[in-house]
């Protein structure tokens, strides 16, 4: 039946075919938009000194002061913290969902951790406003709380999921042997988890804690409830000041498309898109030495 | 002396029972062979031994099993330090992601050891004892992962006899190794039953009978027979026995 | 015969079956009331609106992708090639605001600079207790932002140190909260979680306001570009409206345009 | 024992973080659906200011935005997963998809802005917010697959290929059916954050709703529960009862997120545990 | 007849060479085993046969590989019926996630069966051919994944016989399988060997001399004898086989 041999042959290729045209037509989405993004954002450096625009605090855009630097340490910094919060609490649920928990007590809580993925950020920006700033206020004795540590303490909730499943999957697929060699010697759980399991899960926790910055640095609409958007080097984590996310949702509907100060924004989502880049070549590095081992 | 004995030792995983009313004795510096077909309960036996049947959750155990006299089971056993005078190979070898080096030393620092020179010597004499000292002395820092199948199998056994285990456990140490490997990790039983006690499962007859001085026959979670190995392969007891071994060369 | 004043719109004047309204969202929620309404008037015609700010909205109208802009502020140089058309449809005061606790109900012109500009800085150099002063504002571009420098501060800018919030309600929420707070805001948006301030010696309402005598207030504006026709027209003209400028301009707080003087 | 002692207190601790990661949980619930639950009456649907159109909005718009995303989505995924040659340009494309994931969200919006709103000139409108969706879910979906393929064990296909199959075959009789539990969590994640964005949507969407109740016209407004929490929390117009709506909706979409995830997971557990069999595992 | 000969085959994968100018060939209707140490190239070799060795990315092959006088990598060569004339039993048993039913039908329907009867028969059929139709008959329609080890390898075995295939590819058939299993599917083997050309890929050196005609002992690449198996194993031509199957029973 050559009739019919074809048409399988016709089917192989075709599919084929729209397979690559799909990844191509992503390739063209990402391309285009970065390319959007960065062609807008460099045009910044037409009026703006590269210089200034990366080491000047002062954001002034109608006296002509283009300085970011604010914004850059601000998003660092507040994903900083909350990578020190929120990654060992995040890896403490990891280990516990892999090695402690009772299957029940796992089969309650997996799901449930992955409703903090399901949240809006909206939410989180308005449960931020209402319970967390009056907390680091009181915490940092400042009187409005606004600041890194409250942005840096809602996207420390934020990026929990992450942390937790990719953490959590990482350990799960070492090889039992592991375990069971270390426990057969006679090591405690906790020796086994400390020094065997999570050193061998290590290229996959670093994937989740980068992954966990990509997602943290990149959110907007909490952070800018809560950061108190003053472009200002903070005196202490409980000053309002802001990062590259707030700072572009703020001022991005209020200024003419093409001028100056616009052209600035966009430069600033180009500065996160390259960070964003920079971590994933990081988690790739990471994810590629495991292998290799 | 009898080193374990065993007795009236019955295994449910949740309802169904995987071993029934078990028992048995083994001598100290001796090797036992258990053999019998696959799912018989030839591991699940093993691992009561050193309890790390304990990890799977739906596992009920009962009777007794004494080591040295002492009841494992009983309450109040430190299974840690069980585990350690209880030592156990697997049926694939299983080095740590680590390097040589510190693969040997992973036991001794569990157990509280920290000075570097102990410890280097640790490593070196229990290599020498798996017989893999010559082969991977010039490189002990360099990843366990990657040495060849058998190697890492030897290099499970000397991270065991650095712990100072009295009894080995063994998994089907070599069923994942090619034959010139297997020879090898054969001989080193040999030398080893000097020393510890030694109890391994196989699924080849051939290796039961040139490495054991004992052998048991399981057979779906029963005992069905234990006797010394040449007399168990050339005249067994039972006709069960009978006729597993001679399917076997069928 | 065709009048000077308003006509209530007519049916035959519907060309479009969609218009698109974005921009201010401090406009936004009484252009919301407005479509509904002119929506329930003209069956088949649906009024799309969005925010994203003043600046959106006039970018938007500038290149032709929506009808009408909605801003706070006067359409800036760089537009004013596109060929857009002020509608003014409201007057928005705004008023300063504190946190409860605050002892002081009457800011001079003078002390409010001096607060915004970050020279007084604690409550009772204007009057009251001893307690530091919070300001919560609003973003640089905010079009409330510039119309309080403007009025109030005489073009000087607002000190760095200030917070800001994006929206009203979000800054509400931060000076109910925050001792020693102060802010400003559409006056529309009052809510009493927080205290208004007299400015001058003058509080705010509509009467003050109209009679000149309370002086923060803006212009709210609709762009079109160019004159508007067909529904455009039509829903301008409905917004302009005796009956829905004296029905719901006020009721939302703002005032309507033809109240005022001058 | 030393040991014995670290081994105690790091389970303590352990049980510790896991408890205040639940306890977090179990705040933010409770304070959600408690100020919430309380206005969710069918007045709160149905009322002259109900969100009745807003919920089939976020229904509609992330059913428009799937539409869009999940062919090219998938059929990239199943590219880089199965056919992909490892070479310079596939690993762009990947670097490029991944880095993507975490751009903020209000720069696809602005992006979808200028081209869907203004230069394709769809206006703020329900399909306008769908498409610039679409561009948010794709890395994501392209990733989702990717992954769940590869998670599909390498014998599957070899069996297939070795009996005769081309690869379109294979993928279609056992590599897809194979993943398609981990297809469906992925698309519960990209479902979840859909419905729960706002930047982009502020700008592509719009803010109110057609006042034709249920409009399937893609050319309506498209404002979604999400957008319309934000909005009734930026400017609450007094007189109206912002606060009472803001809550409700917070708690709505929280419902709704919990409701969608239980869909889709039952049914991927039931696909599991039908394609694991009766008898083993 | 020769079904099959191979001829000065080059193998690399990147710069390493994993098969050296292998030539052999092989009759219709026998059995031919493949012998040697781990990493020898046993499945390599086997898995040119088919050309699923090119689903590797990095694999370089030269030389000729002539199945019924055609050479199957010459451009042209129609590789999915290639593989439907040349089957391959894996390993590991890998069934896929479907029925036993769906598993065994799978082969035909994407080669284009639609009717519902005639799959019913050639499904019976080939179980009956692999010996397991009684064990199964009564659950057809139940998950594969449920059966025993054993079970699931002449599955996949009748699965393949399915497709009509003209010569199997086994590579370590039964390695994963207890002796009850895999004296079954020797006796299966035997069977098959009046219909098929069967080539087969074993550790175990009692395996090769029950069910193999000629054995080739491979090492490191190399092709290094091949003969009729009860003279390659009483009476190697080379040092070097002697020497591996000395080793072997040592
Ligand atoms: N974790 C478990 N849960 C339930 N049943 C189990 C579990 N582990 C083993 N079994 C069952 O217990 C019986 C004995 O298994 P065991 O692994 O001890 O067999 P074995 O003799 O070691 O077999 P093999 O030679 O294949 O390793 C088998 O029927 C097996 O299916
Ligand atoms: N995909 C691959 N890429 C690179 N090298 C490979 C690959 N597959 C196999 N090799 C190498 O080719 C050589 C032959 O491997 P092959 O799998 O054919 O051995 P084998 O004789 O089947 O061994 P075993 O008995 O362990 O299955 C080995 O050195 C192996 O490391
Ligand atoms: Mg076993
Ligand atoms: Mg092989
Ligand atoms: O209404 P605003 O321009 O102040 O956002």
């Amino acid at each position: 039946m050559p009739q019919r041999k074809s048409w399988v042959y016709y089917n192989d290729r075709l599919s084929r075919y729209l397979f690559i045209s799909s990844a191509v037509l992503v390739s063209l989405i990402i391309l285009c938009i970065i390319w959007f993004v960065g062609m807008q954002g460099l045009s910044t450096f037409r009026e703006v000194s590269i210089i200034e625009f990366f080491t000047s605090s002062k954001w002034s855009p109608d006296s002509g002061k283009f300085g970011a630097l604010t914004f850059i340490a601000g998003s660092i910094g507040t994903t900083l913290i909350a990578i020190l919060l929120g990654g060992p609490l995040g890896l403490a649920g990891a280990v516990f969902l892999a090695e402690i928990a009772p299957p029940w007590v796992r089969a309650f809580m997996r799901p449930a951790t992955d409703l903090f993925a399901g949240i809006p950020s909206v939410v989180y920006g308005y449960v931020g406003i209402t319970v967390i700033v009056g907390l680091t206020g009181r915490l940092t004795n400042s009187p409005t709380g606004y600041g890194m540590l409250a942005a840096g303490i809602v996207l420390a909730i934020m990026i929990l999921p992450t942390v937790i499943s990719l953490s959590e999957d990482a350990l799960r697929s070492l090889p039992r042997t592991y375990k069971e060699a270390s426990l057969a010697l006679g090591a405690t759980r906790w020796q086994t988890i400390r020094r065997v399991l999570v050193p061998a899960a290590s290229p996959g926790i670093l994937t989740a804690i980068i992954l966990a910055m990509a997602r943290a640095i990149g959110e907007t609409m909490a952070v800018q409830m809560v950061i108190g958007n003053s472009p200002r080097f903070p005196d202490s984590l409980g000053s309002p000041t802001s990062t590259l996310t707030s700072n572009i949702v703020m001022e991005m509907g209020n200024t003419p498309f093409g001028s100056t100060w616009n052209n600035g924004l966009f430069m600033m989502a180009f500065i996160l898109l390259v960070i964003a880049l920079i971590m994933i070549i990081l988690v790739r590095t990471a994810s590629r030495k495991g292998a290799a081992r | 002396m009898d080193k374990i004995v065993v007795n009236k030792l019955d295994l449910f995983y949740g309802d169904q029972q995987a071993l029934n009313n078990i028992g048995i004795a083994m001598k100290e510096r001796s090797v036992t062979a258990l053999i019998g077909p696959s799912g018989c309960g030839k591991s699940t036996f093993l691992r009561t031994l050193n309890r790390m049947q304990d990890l799977i959750p739906s596992v009920k155990i009962t009777g007794q099993v004494k080591i040295d006299g002492q009841d494992i089971y009983a309450t109040g056993t430190d299974v840690v330090l069980l585990r350690k005078k209880v030592g156990m190979v697997f049926q694939n070898p299983n080095p740590f992601p680590k390097s040589v080096f510190e693969n040997v030393a992973y036991g001794p620092r569990i157990h509280g050891e920290t000075d570097k020179k102990k410890l280097s010597e640790i490593v070196e004499t229990s290599l020498k004892d798996a017989a893999l000292w010559n082969e991977v002395k010039d490189r002990l820092h360099e990843s366990a992962l990657g040495l060849s199948g058998g190697q890492q199998q030897r290099l499970c056994i000397a991270r065991l006899l650095a712990v100072g285990p009295e009894i080995l456990l063994m998994d089907e140490p070599t069923s994942a190794l090619d034959p010139i490997s297997t020879m090898k990790i054969e001989e080193l039983i040999s030398e080893l039953k000097d020393k510890y006690t030694i109890i391994i499962v196989t699924h080849n007859m051939h290796q039961a009978s040139r490495v054991s001085d004992r052998t048991a026959f399981f057979l779906s979670g029963d005992l069905i027979e234990e006797d010394v190995t040449s007399v168990l392969f050339t005249r067994p007891a039972k006709k069960k026995t009978e006729d597993y071994i001679s399917g076997r060369f069928g | 015969a065709p009048t000077t004043t308003t006509p209530a719109p007519s049916a035959t004047s519907i060309d479009k079956k969609t218009i698109s309204a974005a921009g201010s969202t401090a406009l936004q929620p009484l252009v919301k009331l407005a479509a509904d309404e002119f929506m329930a008037k003209n069956s088949g015609v649906q009024v799309n609106l969005s925010g994203g700010g003043s600046m959106t909205g006039l970018n938007n109208v500038a290149s032709g992708s929506i009808e009408i802009g909605n801003s706070d502020v006067v359409s800036p140089e760089e537009l004013k090639s596109a060929g857009l058309v002020d509608h003014q449809v409201c007057v928005a005061p705004f008023l300063l605001i504190v946190n409860k606790d605050v002892k002081v109900d009457n800011l001079t012109k003078a002390q409010a600079a001096d607060i915004f500009t970050g020279k007084i800085t604690n409550w009772k150099d204007v009057g009251g207790q001893d307690l530091k002063i919070s300001i919560i504002g609003r973003a640089a571009s905010s079009g409330t932002r510039l119309n309080v420098e403007k009025i109030v501060m005489d073009g000087k800018k607002m000190t760095d140190a200030a917070a800001a919030q994006d929206s009203t309600g979000n800054l509400l929420t931060g000076v109910a909260q925050t001792a020693g707070a102060i802010g400003y805001i559409d006056a529309a948006y009052l809510k009493d979680t927080v205290k208004a301030l007299k400015f001058d010696g003058v509080a705010y309402s509509p009467e003050t306001v109209i009679s000149g005598q309370y002086p923060i207030y803006s212009y709210e504006h609709m762009y079109t570009k160019g004159e508007p026709t067909g529904t455009v027209k039509a829903f301008l003209d409905y917004v302009m409206s005796a009956e829905f400028q004296d029905k719901n301009v006020e009721k939302t707080g703002f005032i309507p345009v033809s109240k005022m003087k001058k | 024992m030393k040991a014995h002692q670290a081994d105690r207190f790091a389970t303590i601790m352990l049980w510790i973080g896991a408890l205040s990661i639940v306890a977090i949980l179990i705040a933010f619930l409770t304070l959600i659906l408690g100020r919430g639950l309380p206005h969710l009456t069918s007045e709160f649907f149905n009322g002259p200011d109900g969100v009745r159109g807003q919920l089939f909005n976020s229904f509609y718009i992330l059913f428009l935005s799937l539409v869009l995303s999940l062919p090219v989505g998938l059929g990239a995924g199943i590219y880089m997963a199965e056919y992909a040659p490892k070479n310079k340009f596939t690993d762009l494309i990947r670097l490029s998809t991944e880095s993507l994931a975490s751009v903020p969200s209000i720069v696809f919006g602005l992006f979808g802005m200028i081209v869907f709103v203004n230069m394709f000139g769809l206006g703020f409108t329900i399909l306008g917010g769908s498409a610039t969706l679409a561009l948010l879910n794709l890395p994501i979906l392209v990733r989702v697959t990717e992954e769940s393929l590869r998670a599909v064990p390498r014998s599957y296909r070899e069996a297939s290929l070795a009996l005769g199959a081309t690869m379109w075959q294979t993928l279609r009789k056992v590599i897809l059916p194979t993943a398609l539990p981990g297809l469906i969590t992925g698309i519960t994640l990209v479902a979840g954050r859909a419905l729960g964005e706002t930047a982009i949507l502020i700008f592509t969407a719009g803010m109110n709703v057609s006042r034709i109740p249920f409009d399937v016209n893609p050319l309506a407004a498209g404002e979604t529960l999400a957008v319309h929490l934000f909005a009734v929390k930026s400017n609450p117009l007094p007189g109206t009862n912002a606060d009472q709506i803001a809550d409700g909706t917070a708690a709505l979409l929280i419902i709704m997120v919990i409701v969608f995830n239980i869909c889709l997971t039952l049914p991927s557990r039931w696909l599991q545990r039908r394609q694991l069999g009766k008898n083993k595992m």
